[in-house]
């Protein structure tokens, strides 16, 4: 297939598996603003989390001549497809925060790496909770596999503590009033546990919300996974014990920055570059603001 | 004689078989299902639900139908929250409004309440089916709440906002209160004026309605305007509570209020129902999802035993009441 | 031929039949007759299959038989017309009648056009000039009526039950299935045949039947029977036929039209009405007649509001011209219609007959903004008095109401609003002998009281027994008008036709 | 004469008027829009709406509603997917079927058919509202979906499953194909036989249906199965278009699914409407999706235009058809 001529100016398309969640806001106005800054035109797609819409988004962009894709997928496998027919029809795509289960599919990878983020974060868990207690985890979309990433990687660390309990594990969808309602129930059956596990920060938010209403927010040690704005802040205010950071802004602006050096002619990149999660607690918060460090 | 009283009257709590089976089954299998505080979660946790499915019951005795009450209460809620934090500010006119809890919730209402209002006007100037207009909406309200919160929630709203959604009065949950006040006005107007005589009459025969001299479409006018107005109430709850207007707040909030709705025995070719039948059905729904995770099921099988469960309670409705 | 022994059914709250027989003899007309709500209908559909719970037994053609389902009931041989119409809207005419039983072509498809050529076959038969093609949706009471009738004459049928069959169709339709049923009985087909309009069945009936409050009472043969005798076995007692007595009096004029037309729903530059003038006055009663689509049921909606937009002309009350623009402003301005089709725009089905009644005056029922339901009780227990409505309690739903009873109904409705002018359109279809005559006086009581009434009937003994003037329309003109002095059935009928016919005769 | 059936054919096209404009407006707006490639594109977009709107408009007619088509969808897909790549096994008979791709598909459209019958079956054997039957279908569908699948997505279907999805064959997409193959067939049993012909008369009026004989049970239950079984062949078409079955696949597919019925002109209350409206009605929500990517237009504003494009598609429907 013939691809644009080599004068008209390149065109990124970024596409993110879900706006409806503000952490991809950010990450895909991110993209954004780095594109623009590099002198390119860009445009976000929002796949709201439905690889079938994520296929077309991709056929409309190649269709109608994007140069680039800066690709955050739906899911690891079913996002696959699409990564290889944009390459095979001579675009490049750049896969940011999530992965592709495929080596050599896409150009190349700025992935965030939840399940080590998780280890780490289980590591505090059980540190905080001196090995033991009776503990709460709070999954997100079930069928997400970030969920099960970030699940499996707190559950390789704290399933060797005997004497931390897992009284409940529920699903909030990643959802703050999902989160909340959850918990509110799992305190009926449960009202003496020590602390919740969360599988982002807007359940976290909900979680913490669900033990200040029952007043037990000060026993209670929440951990949620992302570093947005209001655990930040929260875990400022001792309120959340610790999340996950990713780094969505250095995700977006390493994937721009490697498109456009794709156009300038570079056509090797590392095919997987991970970028850290780093454990945000509160004796290390200074270095940190919202999804990121401090300027 | 009396039998046709007592049938009807046993109509109107047709689901109760149903609930009382399940909340048996409950406090069966866990003991922490019947104690008074989870009790009061319950009822807290379905205020928000009773809140939109009062309206939604209405639109639905007028053989009306409406999807778009999730994100007219997503954008209720983030316009109270972003006017209480922000204000508004017109930087060319150099000009900045702060708004008082009081007016950003005016704010929310009058938004809830036009956005229901337009939903009523599009259905009845161009005839516009019910489900395509407020699926239109569905979509328009949700693009302008991602456009007013550029996608970000709007959270730490202060202690006295969160009244609404946490506070207790009198030993009673304020969101039980709001919503129970709500029940309480729309049985009262369903059952003893004039406008809910007419909205039973629109759902069961429009064209003899019209010929009666009732302003058909004025009454829908008013019910869609009531049910966007309820919808701004249940997202200034929500927002409350989370002490954050979250912008994908509310998705598919219309499928549990319809379910509400239609568990609580309103027919959805309108003209049947009532306000008490859908309270139960919330109460069905609510007590449903908070019994599956006392009970600690799986999320997978979760979502098998409730479908379950709303079926059954359906099926059993319908064969303890044999009244069509 | 059939023999039913002993039935009774039960509704909630209501014994519809109770220990009823009968029997039915091939080759011969049986008449069954009683009042609105004696339990004839519920007979019929126990006979046709549409109810299988009931006590009793039926024979038919020697053997004890159970209906599964009105399927069942049809392939045995039994066909019904049923009361109310019971078409299918959005699909046509052909699709209708041959509903359940679609001609096959040889792969198996519907065969539309064998199907559309037997539907013009029998619409041929019963006179009636449309295309099998038309939804029947878009056809009039009557048109449907005979589509109904079109349908049971389609299957073989050895008895075919006529509920009300000429209900809503008028003189000449009328005579055409008449004629029909003759040729039935000449090939050995058992008919029952329910009606209200006792002359109908002194010319068809060989025997009749009578049901009292859900029991059958006598049966005997039509020969030698005189109306009064029949009345009187159906009611219990006799009951004078009256007519009003206006001599020449003069009325001051109530209402005022002229010059109304009405355009064509889907025919531009054709008009429905045409430049119609007339007035009503105080306490005068005014029938129209016309036949089948004479436009007579426009011409009243287009008075109370429900085609604003698309007519022209001017009509003024006690002098003071109107502007109505909707059926509320004719409501304001003292007018009130009780429709010709009394389930789709007289009743709230699903409503009880309470609220039924006070629907068109919930404003005057309120205290302090709310309905107070003494005031509802008091009305609605008037109306079921005064009107004579057959109901277990106000509080039964409209739709479990016999036929004659809903149309009480909707007259009650439409007479607590008091208003100066009443619009009635075929106010007596499937209402019985008794209540007629009820709402006869009815009706001649309210013009006594200075109400000015029009009634659009297609009855002549109504027209006649009611009016003091009659207006008689064809083809959407007034072509003649009638004190009731010199109003006489041949003079009437003959203004009646249309002249279309009459030109294509000459 | 004439003119009543040249109006009901018009009818049947009536959305064309507002899809031409749109057409219009968006080859104005964007050059790209009227190529070929990009016309494949939309084609081949719908065509899993196409497929389950199709089994949609037949249940809607019937004055039914189907709002499990999305989990059926994905249960179906993920059925097929599973059984292709890793068979069955039951390890205590040690026991291991494989599956080949007609035999995994054959009982991914198995599955479909009895989920529908399920549905069609609750519907009538218990009177319970088709609302309520299938919103717990949809839940209990998608439940048994994160079962099979334990969550996680089942991908590398090998390059011969997907030729139902990524295919094409003379020139066409093969998913073209297939839902215009659908589409066909469910024109020809609409219009030709009987029981298209019931399934209008039970919409039109369900109880004068029973009374001319019709076994109304069966004709829904038939129904039911068959938008079972295109739920099924909307599944495998998304599986083997991603190589990968999605356990979130369908999320919402009702919605999308409803709406091209109600836009193509069918009444949600049944009796009236039909399939090529329903195509209509998918090809302008494609065309929408497809138009506003192509014009650049933002996330947010596109949720808002595409509500109000809808809204305003309906009613130049309505107002170029006076239709009743
Ligand atoms: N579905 C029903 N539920 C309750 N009561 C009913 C039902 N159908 C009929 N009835 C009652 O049964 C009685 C007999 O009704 P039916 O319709 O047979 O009378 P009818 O003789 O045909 O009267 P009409 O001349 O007015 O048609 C009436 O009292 C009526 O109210
Ligand atoms: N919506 C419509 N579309 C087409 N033709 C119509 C429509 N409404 C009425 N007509 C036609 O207008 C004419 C007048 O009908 P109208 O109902 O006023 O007659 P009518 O005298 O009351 O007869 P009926 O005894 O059937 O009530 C008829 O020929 C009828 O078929
Ligand atoms: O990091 C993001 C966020 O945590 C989101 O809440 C779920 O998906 C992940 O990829
Ligand atoms: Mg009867
Ligand atoms: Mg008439």
């Amino acid at each position: 297939k013939t691809r644009q001529t080599d004068d008209e100016p390149k065109k990124m398309a970024i596409v993110v598996s879900t706006l409806n969640n503000p952490w991809f806001v950010f990450l895909a106005e991110r993209a954004q603003a780095k594109a623009k800054e590099l002198g390119y035109e860009s445009k976000v797609f929002d796949s709201q989390n439905s690889t079938s819409l994520e296929t077309d988004h991709f056929e409309n962009a190649i269709a109608t001549g994007y140069d680039a894709i800066l690709f955050n997928p739906t899911d690891a496998d079913g996002s696959i497809v699409n990564v290889k027919n944009a390459t095979a029809a001579g675009v490049p795509v750049f896969c940011m925060d999530r992965e592709v289960n495929a080596n050599n599919a896409a150009t190349s990878q700025i992935l965030s790496d939840s399940y080590s983020g998780c280890v780490a974060i289980a590591r505090y868990f059980v540190e905080t909770l001196n090995k033991k207690g009776k503990y709460v985890e709070i999954l997100g979309m079930v069928g997400d596999n970030n969920t099960w990433n970030r699940s499996k990687g707190f559950h390789s660390v704290v399933d060797f503590y005997p004497g931390l309990k897992m009284v409940a594990q529920q699903s909030a969808d990643f959802d703050r009033n999902k989160a909340m309602e959850v918990l509110e129930s799992i305190l009926q059956a449960h009202p003496d546990i020590d602390a919740v596990f969360c599988g982002n920060d807007a359940m976290a938010m909900g979680a913490y919300q669900a033990l200040s209403a029952a007043g037990k927010a000060d026993k209670v040690r929440v951990f949620g996974f992302d570093g947005a704005e209001d655990v930040v802040k929260s875990i400022q205010d001792g309120k959340i014990m610790a999340t996950g950071m990713q780094f969505p802004e250095v995700m977006a602006n390493t994937a721009a920055t490697f498109a456009d050096e794709y156009f300038k002619g570079k056509r090797v990149f590392p095919k997987k570059m991970p970028v850290a999660v780093e454990l945000v607690k509160k004796d290390n918060i200074e270095n940190y603001a919202a999804y990121g460090k401090k300027e | 004689m009396n039998l046709a009283i007592y049938r009807s009257r046993l109509l109107r709590f047709q689901s109760l078989i149903a609930l009382f089976l399940l909340c048996l089954g409950l406090s069966l299998l866990s003991d922490k299902f019947l104690s008074v505080s989870n009790l009061w979660n319950v009822m807290r946790q379905i205020s928000v639900n009773i809140c939109i499915s009062t309206g939604m019951t209405l639109i639905v005795l007028t053989a009306g139908i409406d999807l778009s009450v999730g994100s007219v209460l997503a954008l209720c809620g983030a316009i109270t929250a972003g006017l209480l934090k922000n204000g508004i500010e017109l930087p060319a006119n150099n000009l900045y409004i702060g708004f008082t809890i009081l007016g950003a919730v005016v704010a929310g209402l009058l938004t809830g309440s036009l956005l229901g209002a337009f939903n009523g006007w599009a259905i009845t100037k161009f005839k516009v089916p019910p489900f395509v207009a407020t699926l239109a909406m569905l979509t328009v309200a949700r693009g302008f709440t991602m456009l007013w919160t550029q996608g970000f929630p709007i959270s730490g709203l202060g202690d006295p906002f969160l009244f609404f959604g946490t506070g207790w009065f009198l030993a009673i949950p304020v969101p039980v209160w709001i919503s129970g006040a709500i029940v309480l006005a729309a049985v009262f107007v369903t059952e003893k004026t004039r406008l809910g005589r007419y909205i039973y009459a629109i759902g069961g025969n429009e064209s003899a309605s019209r010929l009666s001299g009732i302003n058909v479409n004025r009454v829908k006018i008013i019910v869609y305007t009531i049910a966007g107005a309820l919808a701004a109430v249940g997202g200034i709850m929500v927002t409350s509570r989370l002490d954050s207007a979250q912008p994908n707040a509310g998705i598919s909030f219309e499928l549990d209020s319809i379910a509400a709705v239609v568990i609580g025995g309103t027919s959805l070719s309108g003209g049947r129902g009532s306000i008490l039948g859908t309270v139960q059905g919330a109460i069905i729904i609510g007590v449903l999802n908070n019994g599956l995770v006392l009970l600690n099921v799986s999320p997978f099988w979760q979502q098998v035993v409730k479908g379950m469960v709303i079926l059954l309670a359906v099926i059993i409705d319908k064969s303890s009441s044999q009244n069509d | 031929m059939l023999t039913v022994n002993k039935i009774t059914k039960k509704f909630p709250g209501v014994i519809a039949l109770e220990d009823v027989c009968l029997s039915i003899e091939a080759g011969k007309v049986t008449a069954l007759i009683g009042e609105n709500g004696a339990g004839k209908s519920t007979l019929m559909k126990i006979l046709s299959g549409v109810y299988q719970d009931f006590e009793g037994e039926i024979i038919f053609k020697g053997e004890p038989v159970k209906f599964s389902n009105p399927r069942d009931a049809q392939q045995k041989g039994i066909a019904i017309i049923h009361q109310e119409l019971n078409l299918i809207p959005y699909l046509t005419i052909s699709e209708n009648i041959f509903l359940g039983r679609e001609l096959l072509t040889q792969y198996g498809t519907i065969d539309k056009n064998r199907m559309r050529r037997k539907t013009q076959e029998l619409l041929d038969n019963l006179k009636l000039k449309v295309n099998p093609d038309t939804a029947v949706y878009k056809l009039k009471v009557g048109q449907q009526q005979i589509v109904e009738i079109a349908k049971a004459l389609l299957t073989d049928a050895e008895l075919i039950i006529m509920d009300e069959p000429t209900s809503a169709i008028t003189g000449s339709e009328v005579e055409v299935l008449f004629g029909i049923i003759e040729d039935l009985k000449k090939a050995g087909k058992a008919i029952v045949y329910v009606s209200h309009k006792l002359d109908e069945l002194f010319r068809i009936a060989d025997h009749y039947v009578v049901l009292r409050d859900g029991k059958s009472i006598e049966s005997g043969s039509m020969a030698g029977i005189t109306q009064e005798e029949l009345i009187h076995k159906m009611v219990g007692r006799t009951i004078a036929m009256i007519r009003k007595n206006s001599g020449d009096r003069i009325f001051p004029e109530l209402l005022k039209a002229s010059g109304i037309s009405l355009k064509h729903p889907a025919r531009p530059g054709e008009n429905l009405l045409k430049d119609i003038s007339f007035h009503v006055g105080k306490g005068e009663i005014v029938g129209i007649f016309g036949l089948m689509g004479a436009g007579r049921t426009e011409l009243l909606e287009t008075i109370f509001g429900l085609h604003a937009g698309a007519f022209s002309g001017q009509i003024s009350m006690e002098g003071k011209l109107l502007k109505i623009n909707s059926p509320a402003d004719a409501i304001h301005a003292g007018l009130a219609l009780v429709p010709e089709d009394r389930k789709k725009d007289g009743l709230v089905l699903g409503l009880n007959v309470k609220n039924n009644i006070s629907l068109t005056t919930l404003t005057d029922l309120e205290n302090l903004g709310t309905l107070s339901d003494l005031k509802e009780n008091t009305l609605a227990d008037k109306y079921i008095e005064e009107l004579q409505i057959k109901t277990p309690t106000r509080q039964q739903k409209a739709k479990n109401l016999s036929g004659g009873n809903q149309q009480k109904i909707v007259l009650a409705k439409w007479l607590a609003t008091k208003p100066k002018l009443l619009l009635l359109d075929e106010p007596t279809r499937g209402i019985d002998v008794h209540a007629k005559s009820e709402i006869y006086k009815l009706i001649i009581k309210l013009a006594d009281e200075g109400l000015g009434i029009i009634v659009v009937s297609s009855e002549l003994p109504e027209i006649l027994a009611v009016s003091d003037r009659v207006l008689v329309m064809a083809e959407g003109t007034l072509t003649a008008e009638f004190s009731i002095l010199e109003a006489t059935e041949d003079a009437i009928l003959s203004a009646a036709i249309p002249k279309s016919i009459y030109e294509k005769q000459a």
